[in-house]
This record gives C-alpha cells, sequence and structure tokens, in this order.
C-alpha cells in the first residue's frame, strides 16, 4: 500500500511541471509588454519600466521560470501592484467563503445525486427514471450563474425568502452563515449533483447487469443486500472518479457563482484581477486551485486503491 | 419407476422485449429431473440452453423477460411464487454454477466474505460458526489452504481454483437440484476434468441432481444420465445419454455428433457439415425449425412445425435395458436411414 | 530421405519482465522452442492457456520479437532479416486468428478487407486486384456479391472464411492458424476445418496449427508439439503421441480428454476405480 | 439465401432491412428527435430573427428605457431602450458561431493528438502528462486567466476555449483508439505487413468518429456555456457587440426592475444547451452499442 501511494505521488510530479509552465506562460502569451498591458495606456514610461524590472520581465525567459518557480516553491507568490499586498495573503483572506461555498455545494451534490441515481438504476425504464434523467439534463444545461440568477429572481426578487447577494461568515452564526450560502449552494452544486446523478445511474446499471450480481441473486440474497452491499461498492468507484475529476469545475464555478452573488471569494478576486490585467493574482490563484485539483485526485486514487483491490495489482 | 420427479418443466416458454421486437428465446421447453439424476442440456450458442437455466432460477431481469408455463420443484410452482418466496427458495433448495468464474465472483469482496455471506443468507449461526463452515465446504471442494484463501481476493486465484469456490457457494444450502451453465467451458482440459470429477463425487455422496448445460458433447458423455437437444429455443430429442449417442434419432443430433473431430475417430474422413446458419429468434421459421439445415427435410417439414413426439415405446427395442422416456421433434425420424454419418461406426461398437 | 523443412525453428525463446518496474519476476514464455515445418503438413502445436504456444506463433512473424533463437524460412532467417525484406517475406506466411468477431475492422466491406490485404504487398491495378479479389472469394464459397457485405452481416464461420481467405490472397506457403475454430460452434468449426484441409491438398500449403482442443489438432495434424509452460514436452507423428505418449504431461493432456462416448466413460472410471489385480 | 435486399444509398453497404432499421432508431430516440428540433428551430430564428425586429441591436432609444415585454418588443427593451429581442438573435449568432468553431478545432486538433498518443509510445507518455497537466486546471478558470493575458476579444474566446477543450476531445480520441487497437484485426494488419500509416489512419481514424461526434456534440454546449459565462464576468466578448453572457450582465444589476433581461437570454441559453445535450445523449444511445438500453 505503502509503494502504491509514492508511486501516485511520484505521477504527480510531472503533472505539477506542466501546471507550473502553464501557468509561468500566462504572463509570457501577452500580446506586447505584458507590464504595459496590466498598468493599461495611461501609465508613465516610468512605471511601466519599475513594474516590468519588479516582475523580472528583463530577464532571459529560462531564468524568470526558474526564479518564479523558487518563489513558489517557498511560498512566494509574488507581489499584486495594484492590492499592495502578496499575492500570498491576499488569497488566504478570500479563500474562507470559497471553501464554505465548494464544500457546501458538494456536499447538497452528493446527498441528492448518489440516491438518485440508485433509485432510477433500479426503477430503469421506468417514469421516475425517466423523470430523474430528464431533470440531470436540465442540470446540465443550465450554467451555475445561470441558475443563480433564476433563484434570486425566484427566492428574493419574487418571493423574497432570501438575501439577493453578499456574504456572512461563520462567525455570525451558522444559520445567517447559511441563509446567505444556500442560493449560491444550490446555483453551484445543480449541475454537479446531474453529473454524479448520471454517473452513479450508469455504473450501478453495469454493476446490476454483471455476473457476479447474478450469482449474488443465485445465491438467494435481497435485492436490498444486492444493491446496496454488491453493487453499490462497485458502483462507487467511478462515481468517486466523477467527483474527483469535477471538483475543479466546482471550483472555477464557484468563482463565476461568487460574482452572481457578491460573495468576497477567491472568485471575485479572480474577476477583479481580470478587468484589472492584474497577471500576478491570477496566476496565483489559477496555480492554488490547480495544486488544489491534482491534491484532490491523489486522495481519490488512494481512497480508490483502498476500495479496489485488484487496482494496487496492476 | 420408483424415483419420483424432483422438478418439472411444462411448456415453458421466455420471452424477451428487443428493439426489433418480441422474442421467444425458450419455446415450450418440457422436461423433468429425478432425485440424484444429472441432466444434461446441449445446443450450441444461441439455441436457449442458458436461458432456460436462468429461467429455472428466476434470474432474469423481469422488466425486459417474461415466463410462461410451469417449473415444479417437489410440487411446488417456481413460476408462480411470490420473489420472497423465490429468493428463499434460491441457494437453499437450488443452486447455480456459472460458466465466468472471474466474472462470477464479486472483485471487491473476499472470498471468505462471499462463501460466509452465501451460508448466512439462508441459515442462522454465528459469524464464527460459519467461517468454520466455510473452512469445511472450501476443504469438501478441494481447495487447498483454505484459512488462507478466505483472506484472499478473487483476482488472487486461478480459474480452477475460483470455479470451486462457486461450488462451495453453491453448495452451502444444501441444495437439491444443482443447476451448472457451462461450468468448464472457461477452464483447461487438464482442470475441466478435475472439476467434473469434483462435481460428480460431490453428487454421489448426496441425493442432490443436476442439470448440466454444455455445448460439449463430451462433457455430456462423462456426465449425464439423460440429455435434453436443444435447437433455435426448442427441445429437438430427449434420450437416455447412451441412447443419444447409440442412436441419435434427430437429424440436427446426428448431425451435431458427426461434426466433432473425435479423439479416437478416423482421421481421414472429412468432417460432417451441418449447411447454412441457425435462423435469428426475429424470423423463426413456420415448419421445422432445422428444416432449411436439413438433408432429409420434406415439404411437410418446411410447412409444419413437427411436435415433440413421444417414441419411447417405438425406440425400446434398440436398448438393452428398462424403456426410458425418449421424445423426438421430427416428422421424418421413422425413414431417416441410421448409416448416414459417422454415428454408425460408433453404434456398432 | 526427408524433404527440406520449410520453417525451421531454432532455440526460439521469449521472456516477459514482470509488469512493475525493477520487479525481479521474469516469465519465460517461451523457452528454447525448437521444431520443423515440412512443405504441404499440418503441423500442430497444443497446450494449455498460458503454455506459450501463441506467444511462439506471434514471434515466429515478429509481431512479438523473439529474444533470441532463429526462424529459418526457405534458409533466410527471419529474424535478421531487414524490415524491408521482412514485408515481402510476409506474403509467404500468413496468419489466421481466433476470434472471428474482432479480426475483421467493422467498418470496412469485406471486399475492401481482402483488397487491402493484397494492396499491401503488390502494386497492381485495381482492376487486376478486384478479379483476384472475387477469385478469393469464390474459393472460399462465397457469391459475388458478398464482396460488399459488412463483417457484422455474417456469421461467425462465414467470417472465419473471411480471415482465411484474407490469408490467402497474397499467395503464402505456410499459414499460421492461431486457435482457428475454438470461438465457433461445433458445426461450424467442421466446415472450417474441412476448407482447411481441402485448401492445403489443392495449394500444397503448410499449417502452424495452434490449438488447446487436443481433438481437433489430432484431426487436422501430421505432427505435434505438446508446450508445457513454454517448452516442447514432446513432438511427433499425430498418431504416435496419441497412441503412445511419452512424456507424463502429455498424458495428463490425453487422460482429460472427456470421453467420445458414455460407455466409454464409465469404462474409464471402473478402471480407475478397481485397482489391478 | 438466392436474394439479396438492395443496397442503400443514405446508408451505403446497409441492406434495406437494416437501412430501415437504423432509421426507425433515429425516428425512435425521442432525444435525437427532441434535440434535433430545438436546434433546428434556434437556427431558423437566427436566421430570420433579424428581419422580424423593430429595430437592430445597437440602436439606443433612450426614451423607450427598460419597457416590458410587448407586441413591438417581444423580450422588452434594456436600458439604453435597445430592443432585447434583436440582441439576443443577434447574440445567438455570437455563441453559435463561438460554438461551432471550438467544437470543429477542438475535434480537429484532439483526433489528431488522441490517435498519435494512442498508437506511438513514446508520444504517449509525453502528451499525455502534457494533457494531464492542461486538465488540471478547472475549464473556465484557465479560459479566464487566457483571456486575462490574451486580452479580451472575440476572437480571443474561441483561442482560449479551442487550448482548454483541446485534451477532453483527445483523452476520448485516445482511449476509443487504444480499444480499437487492441482488435485482432490490426494484429493482423501487422502481420500481413502494413504500414503505421495504412493502421493509424485508414483503419483505426474511422472507428473512432462516433465517440468523436458524441464529445464534439458536448464541447458544443459547454463552449456555448462557458463563453457565456466569460462574457458575464466580462472576460469574454466586449460590449457593446452583445452577447447572452453580457446581456445577463447587464441584467444582473437592474434584476429588480426588468426580469425580462434576465428570463429571456437565461431561457435561449438553456434551451439550447438542452437540446445539444439531449441531441448529443440520443446519439450516443444510437451509436455507442455500450449503452444500448436493452439488453438480450
Amino acid at each position: 500500500m505503502l509503494i502504491f501511494v509514492l508511486k501516485r505521488i511520484g505521477a504527480l510530479v510531472p503533472v505539477l511541471a506542466v501546471v507550473a509552465v502553464v501557468v509561468f506562460l500566462l504572463m509570457h502569451i501577452t500580446p506586447g509588454d505584458a507590464a504595459a498591458v496590466m498598468l493599461g495606456p495611461e501609465a508613465s514610461a516610468a512605471d511601466v519600466d519599475a513594474l516590468r524590472q519588479e516582475l523580472g520581465l528583463n530577464d532571459p525567459l529560462y531564468i524568470q521560470f526558474f526564479g518564479w518557480l523558487g518563489g513558489v516553491l517557498t511560498g512566494d507568490l509574488g507581489t499584486s501592484p495594484f492590492l499592495g499586498e502578496s499575492v500570498a495573503a491576499a488569497l488566504l483572506s478570500h479563500l474562507g467563503p470559497t471553501l464554505s461555498l465548494a464544500i457546501l455545494a458538494e456536499l447538497f451534490a452528493i446527498l441528492v445525486a448518489v440516491p438518485a441515481g440508485i433509485i432510477a438504476a433500479r426503477r430503469r425504464g421506468t417514469l421516475i427514471d425517466q423523470g430523474f434523467m430528464g431533470l440531470t439534463i436540465l442540470g446540465i444545461s443550465v450554467p451555475s450563474f445561470l441558475l443563480g440568477l433564476f433563484l434570486i429572481l425566484c427566492f428574493s426578487v419574487g418571493l423574497r425568502w432570501l438575501p439577493v447577494a453578499g456574504y456572512q461568515p461563520l462567525s455570525a452564526g451558522l444559520v445567517e452563515h447559511l441563509r446567505y450560502l444556500l442560493l449560491p449552494a444550490l446555483a453551484l452544486g445543480s449541475m454537479q449533483a446531474a453529473l454524479i446523478a448520471r454517473m452513479t445511474r450508469s455504473s450501478m446499471l453495469d454493476v446490476l447487469g454483471s455476473n457476479y450480481m447474478k450469482t449474488g441473486k443465485a445465491k438467494g440474497l435481497s435485492d436490498f443486500a444486492l444493491t446496496y452491499k454488491h453493487a453499490f461498492k462497485n458502483a462507487s468507484l467511478p462515481v468517486l472518479t466523477v467527483v474527483g475529476q469535477t471538483f475543479g469545475s466546482l471550483v472555477a464555478g464557484a468563482a463565476v457563482v461568487e460574482t452572481v452573488f457578491n460573495i468576497p471569494g477567491i472568485g471575485q478576486l479572480i474577476i477583479n484581477s481580470v478587468d484589472r490585467r492584474d497577471l500576478v493574482v491570477i496566476q496565483g490563484a489559477v496555480l492554488l486551485i490547480a495544486v488544489a485539483y491534482v491534491l484532490i485526485n491523489l486522495i481519490i486514487d488512494i481512497l480508490y486503491g483502498l476500495l479496489d483491490p485488484r487496482v494496487q495489482v496492476s | 419407476m420408483t424415483n419420483p420427479a424432483l422438478l418439472t418443466v411444462t411448456d415453458l416458454k421466455t420471452s424477451f422485449l428487443t428493439e426489433r421486437g418480441p422474442v421467444t428465446a425458450v419455446d415450450g421447453v418440457p422436461f423433468t429431473v429425478r432425485r440424484g439424476e444429472t441432466l444434461g442440456i446441449v445446443g450450441e450458442s444461441g439455441c436457449g440452453k442458458s436461458v432456460t437455466a436462468d429461467s429455472i432460477m428466476r434470474l432474469l431481469d423481469e422488466k425486459d423477460a417474461s415466463y410462461s408455463g410451469s417449473v415444479e420443484l417437489n410440487g411446488r410452482d417456481l413460476l408462480s411464487l411470490p420473489e420472497t418466496e423465490m429468493r428463499r427458495a434460491r441457494g437453499s433448495e437450488l443452486a447455480m454454477i456459472a460458466q465466468d468464474s472471474m466474472s462470477s465472483l464479486n472483485p471487491v469482496f473476499t472470498i471468505g466474505n462471499q462463501v460466509i455471506e452465501a451460508i448466512t443468507v439462508h441459515q442462522k449461526m454465528s459469524q464464527k460458526d460459519a467461517y468454520r463452515l466455510a473452512i469445511s465446504l472450501l476443504e469438501r471442494t478441494g481447495v487447498p489452504e483454505p484459512e488462507h484463501r478466505m483472506t484472499q481476493y478473487p483476482h488472487e486465484l486461478s480459474g480452477g481454483l475460483r470455479q470451486r469456490i462457486l461450488i462451495a457457494m453453491a453448495l452451502s444450502g444444501n441444495p437439491k437440484l444443482l443447476i451448472a451453465d457451462e461450468p468448464t467451458t472457461a477452464l483447461d482440459v487438464t482442470t475441466q476434468a478435475q472439476i467434473l470429477t469434483l462435481i460428480r463425487a460431490l453428487q454421489s455422496s448426496s441425493d442432490m441432481a443436476s442439470v448440466l448445460i454444455t455445448h460439449d458433447l463430451g462433457v455430456v458423455a462423462e456426465m449425464c444420465d439423460r440429455v435434453i437437444v436443444m435447437y433455435l429455443g426448442q427441445v429437438v430429442e430427449e434420450a437416455d445419454v447412451d441412447a443419444l449417442f447409440d442412436s441419435p434419432q434427430h437429424p440436427y443430433t446426428r448431425g451435431l455428433l458427426a461434426s466433432i473431430p473425435e479423439i479416437d475417430g478416423d482421421r481421414s474422413q472429412p468432417l460432417n457439415v451441418i449447411a447454412g446458419r441457425v435462423p435469428t429468434l426475429h424470423d423463426v421459421p413456420t415448419g421445422c425449425r432445422f428444416a432449411e439445415r436439413c438433408d432429409f427435410a420434406t415439404d411437410k417439414c418446411r410447412d409444419s412445425a413437427p411436435p415433440l413426439e413421444d417414441v419411447t415405446l417405438e425406440t425400446v427395442d434398440m436398448l438393452a435395458g428398462d424403456a426410458t422416456p425418449r421424445k423426438v421433434r421430427c416428422w421424418n425420424w421413422r425413414h431417416i436411414p441410421m448409416n448416414t454419418s459417422a454415428t454408425t461406426a460408433k453404434a456398432i461398437r | 530421405m526427408t524433404p527440406q523443412p520449410l520453417l525451421e525453428v531454432r532455440n526460439l525463446s521469449k521472456s516477459f519482465h514482470g509488469r512493475r518496474s525493477g520487479d525481479a519476476k521474469v516469465m519465460k514464455a517461451v523457452d528454447d522452442v525448437s521444431f520443423d515445418i515440412l512443405p504441404g503438413e499440418t503441423f500442430g502445436l497444443v497446450g494449455e492457456s498460458g503454455c506459450g504456444k501463441s506467444t511462439t506463433g506471434r514471434a515466429l512473424l515478429r509481431l512479438i520479437e523473439p529474444d533470441s533463437g532463429s526462424v529459418s524460412f526457405q534458409g533466410q532467417d527471419l529474424l535478421k532479416m531487414p524490415r524491408k525484406q521482412l514485408h515481402s517475406t510476409r506474403r509467404q506466411i500468413q496468419m489466421v486468428f481466433q476470434d472471428p468477431y474482432s479480426s475483421l475492422n467493422p467498418h470496412r466491406r469485406v471486399g475492401v478487407i481482402l483488397d487491402e490485404a493484397l494492396k499491401i504487398q503488390y502494386r497492381l491495378p485495381r482492376k487486376q486486384r478486384t478479379e483476384r479479389v472475387h477469385r478469393i472469394l469464390d474459393r472460399v464459397g462465397f457469391a459475388e456479391d458478398y464482396y460488399y457485405r459488412f463483417p457484422h452481416e455474417m456469421s461467425g464461420g462465414q467470417r472465419q472464411r473471411i480471415g482465411v481467405a484474407r490469408a490467402l490472397i497474397v499467395g503464402p506457403q505456410l499459414i499460421i492458424c492461431d486457435e482457428p475454430v475454438s470461438a465457433l460452434d461445433v458445426s461450424i468449426q467442421s466446415q472450417v476445418l474441412n476448407m482447411l484441409h481441402d485448401l492445403q491438398v489443392e495449394l500444397g500449403l503448410s499449417y502452424l496449427f495452434i490449438s488447446h482442443d487436443l481433438s481437433v489438432v489430432r484431426h487436422i495434424s501430421h505432427r505435434i508439439a505438446v508446450m508445457q509452460k513454454g517448452r516442447i514436452v514432446e513432438q511427433g507423428p499425430t498418431d504416435e503421441i496419441f497412441s503412445n505418449p511419452q512424456h507424463p504431461y502429455t498424458r495428463q493432456l490425453l487422460d482429460a480428454i472427456p470421453a467420445s462416448h458414455p460407455r466409454l466413460a464409465r469404462e474409464r472410471r471402473t478402471a480407475l476405480t478397481t485397482p489391478v489385480s | 439465401m438466392t436474394s439479396f435486399a438492395p443496397r442503400s444509398p443514405l446508408f451505403p453497404g446497409m441492406t434495406a432491412d437494416r437501412r430501415s432499421l437504423q432509421l426507425r432508431r433515429i425516428r425512435n430516440n425521442s432525444q435525437v428527435m427532441t434535440g434535433g428540433s430545438i436546434l433546428l428551430l434556434i437556427l431558423l430564428i437566427a436566421l430570420i430573427g433579424p428581419l422580424l425586429t423593430p429595430s437592430g441591436p445597437y440602436e439606443t432609444d433612450t426614451p423607450n428605457r427598460l419597457l416590458p415585454p410587448s407586441t413591438t418588443n417581444w423580450f422588452g427593451t434594456d436600458n439604453f431602450g435597445r430592443d432585447l429581442f434583436a440582441r439576443v438573435v443577434s447574440g445567438s449568432h455570437v455563441s453559435l458561431m463561438v460554438g461551432f468553431s471550438v467544437a470543429l478545432i477542438t475535434s480537429g486538433l484532439g483526433l489528431v493528438i488522441g490517435l498519435v498518443a494512442a498508437y506511438f509510445k513514446t508520444a504517449d507518455r509525453i502528451l499525455m502528462r502534457i494533457l494531464d497537466g492542461f486538465m488540471a486546471f478547472p475549464a473556465i478558470l484557465l479560459a479566464i486567466a487566457i483571456m486575462a493575458a490574451l486580452g479580451v476579444q472575440t476572437e480571443n474566446v474561441i483561442v482560449a476555449l479551442s487550448l482548454v477543450f483541446t485534451p477532453y476531445v483527445a483523452r476520448v480520441v485516445r482511449s476509443s483508439a487504444l480499444v480499437v487497437k487492441e482488435q485482432t484485426y490490426i494484429e493482423s494488419l501487422r502481420a500481413q505487413g502494413a504500414s503505421a500509416y495504412r493502421v493509424l489512419w485508414v483503419n483505426i481514424a474511422p472507428n473512432v468518429l462516433s465517440p468523436l461526434l458524441i464529445q464534439a456534440t458536448f464541447i458544443f454546449a459547454d463552449s456555448i456555456i462557458t463563453e457565456a459565462a466569460l462574457s458575464f464576468l466580462g472576460a469574454g466578448v466586449p460590449p457593446p457587440e452583445p452577447s447572452w453572457g453580457n446581456i445577463l450582465f447587464d441584467g444582473k444589476t437592474l434584476i429588480f426592475s426588468a426580469w425580462w433581461m434576465t428570463v429571456f437570454p437565461g431561457l435561449t441559453i438553456m434551451l439550447v444547451v438542452l437540446g445539444i445535450n439531449f441531441l448529443g445523449d440520443g446519439l450516443r444511445d444510437l451509436l455507442d452499442p455500450r449503452h444500448k438500453s436493452i439488453r438480450k
């Protein structure tokens, strides 16, 4: 098991290397001078020069890269010329709301989608199944920001049950915290829920049609034992994968949903930085999220190894 | 006849809904199995033999499949039992071993977990007792180092061992009827011989009857007391095993026996070929289902379907011993000369 | 006076390393295998799954590169041949595969599949190729319009006949048949076996016939080699091997074959249980 | 076996029986039919819509700002008095163009990368590491970052989305090609002495077109969604050029006073994406045998 884990960690190195290169290059695919672009047309030549100096843009590319990488590895993501603080500090101060939102959305998605997927698979072809699957197509077709707008229109503008936008930290009380996060989490979690439900259903169907389910039925096992013991453990593997793979889009989706609901999270930080073309902050945020994604998938890989005895062998 | 019937299948029909319309994969199959007896069901792929097995156990998804007729086990019709009672019967009164031992065991649970589950689903006992019983079952089925096997996963075992595990699970409820669906098809010859010997030994130590489904007439010769031959969803011949090999009556059975290269056959002779191909279930011929491939077919064969005729009395003089049931589904069986194929050589010996 | 062998295999070996890198486990799939195939004969290679018989067949054609040994075809070593020469030698040695369902490209018509086989080996005008395809289709017993069929419109036996036609069309002298009938029903199997036999008589072909089924191998082969764990444990004329097996493994294999008649099965069981007095 | 059904011109090589089955399956596939109809309807409106509007998408009319839907302004007007229907129709041109271009570009690139990776082992190792690296970035985030670097412009949206989605297509192509590569007919071709070109482009490529088509459909839908999100965030199509996303952005600030500015463009996006997803799902049922709904 230890070897398995170490190997998985080893496999991350090239992926992280590509991630680093891509993030680094973001600064350099800008048409023209990145420093000038960042400061805008009104900036003085002296200011641009100063920023170019500060960002090290005058050095050869590979020196810039290793300088930047060295910084990243020691936790130095650079300093934003607009915020006047380090990128790391800015990210840290915006992390809380994003994490709360993403976790809440993921919980909602899993709790709704997994049972729905199982029920749909067991009642394959019935109205319930068709209804659920219709809903999932709808879920996949409505992007989170749009669903957010519709939810605001319905629950905040129309019914006036919930606040239109804004954010209260957990320190303001759990109920208050949730009151502000409920709609954003629904908006963010629905597409995730749809994906998980479809995956659950299809992997359940694969498993339900398998020979070992037939053996189980021939043993005299009840439908319940078959579904929840034999099928679920097998079917949970692909579901786990889909949770891991879509975690990234969940976090990214959070960025968009935050804008809809004015939540001061990383997403809003990114969007504000896009307006300002603050590439340093964007680099840092993108890097943080990509690394988080890679780590989450590492954990999922290890879980996979624990659940499926065949994985460690091959 | 002293031995009463354990399983009586009458006019079993199993139909599926497919996108090209409904098909009847098993079409009016009758047979009986007596206590302690082994009945073979032979036929080529697509003849409905596996569906017959699944129908007896009612393993098919009843959303797609529908049954009619009756399957009486000890006088109780399994097809009309409520699902909860059927579930109690599965694994205790009748059990099954499947063909592909790799996919028939759940890959994410240990062997121990799966064998113990097969025990405790029908018998109330402590985990400890179940464990002990599981070990003894593995010993009975010739699994070496049973304690170690209990902790292993299916992919860590060989095909032969996995098949023994499946047999152990099937035996856990002391079934009266064992249905073996191509139990050795995926195995090598030497392993096949071991598994067949094991099944035979287990059967002789109890009065368990079995239904053995296979495409391999060699396995039939080794294992069965009586045989039914299936073609395109129907039984075309039923006979005592010796009688079937000595004097096959249906043209299809004869053709089948003559197509097999035998280990002691004449190598200089070309093998028999059954011309044409099996029609699909979507366009079943109106007359005899074998007519278009049969050398002896007449207009009558092509126009009207022959019944499964009881010919026990007419063929009894060919046999040395008691009259055992003999049935043929052919209009012309009386008129087909016997020396049409390689079977003759064997009948003489 | 024995005729000159068509194919001489000497000390052929192939090992596979364990999947895990740094794994010391080495599996000898083919271990010092030697045999000859004479013109016009069928050489049977039997053994159980994993014994290395299929690897041997593939190594001959360098579909798997063997580690050592030599394979000389008409006096020339295939294993030392430059790619270009190997390419044209493949006209002489063709292969027929086990699975009639995956051995034909589902997206191509039968005629195109056969035409492609020709195109790979010969530069011929289209008209000549088409003519040859039609001739070969006729030879394996298909009506002309099968040219336009797709593989999924055919039965397993028909597909396997197309597989044989694909091998035949380039005019080989040796065909390596890797379990050519084991995926087929018995009544279909006999069609293919008879056809292989007829083609041999007519065209003077040699076959390397790889199979796990001893009855089939016995029926079609002139000589047989028995493989176990990568090695040939016994080889000789078919009748000798079957009537007087020398190696214990051969005997074990022969004993395991199911009887051809229930009476023989009973006799064998009683012979086993009653002690010899 | 004497007569054979005539071959069909529509599905060459299929006998009439098979063709009618195929057509019946398409017709019976409610998803393909629904999805197809929705898309046709949208396309029709996108084409003839400009003829039906009282004013163009850029014509401001300050006295008539924020009018609710009426018989003249079907979707109402926005805060500059521009006809919302005209703007949504004009936005559909941008969205469909972006979606289609991205689907086309990613299919081409993905096909080549996926096939090369599936066939050549060394290339596979390098290409897959790079694709893995790219896929570690959530699609929309990478798109935002690229837009920030390249500058906010409609053409850049296409570039960014193509970069972001190509790895997903390449993955699908690669894994289908790997399955095909294991088929015996590929080994048979090697035994016959076929060149790598023949094996890869003549024999493997046609077999991965179905999964590619299905994936392209979904990329089409995803591109439309992502373009809308980018424009909504101000990182996509720059105003005043109308796009569904930036109309929604304008609508958001006025959500209390002008619900129509959110509802109509929103419903349009939903309908289009729903149509494409139905089509994609239906195509998968039709083309991918593993997803056949009826067994046996």
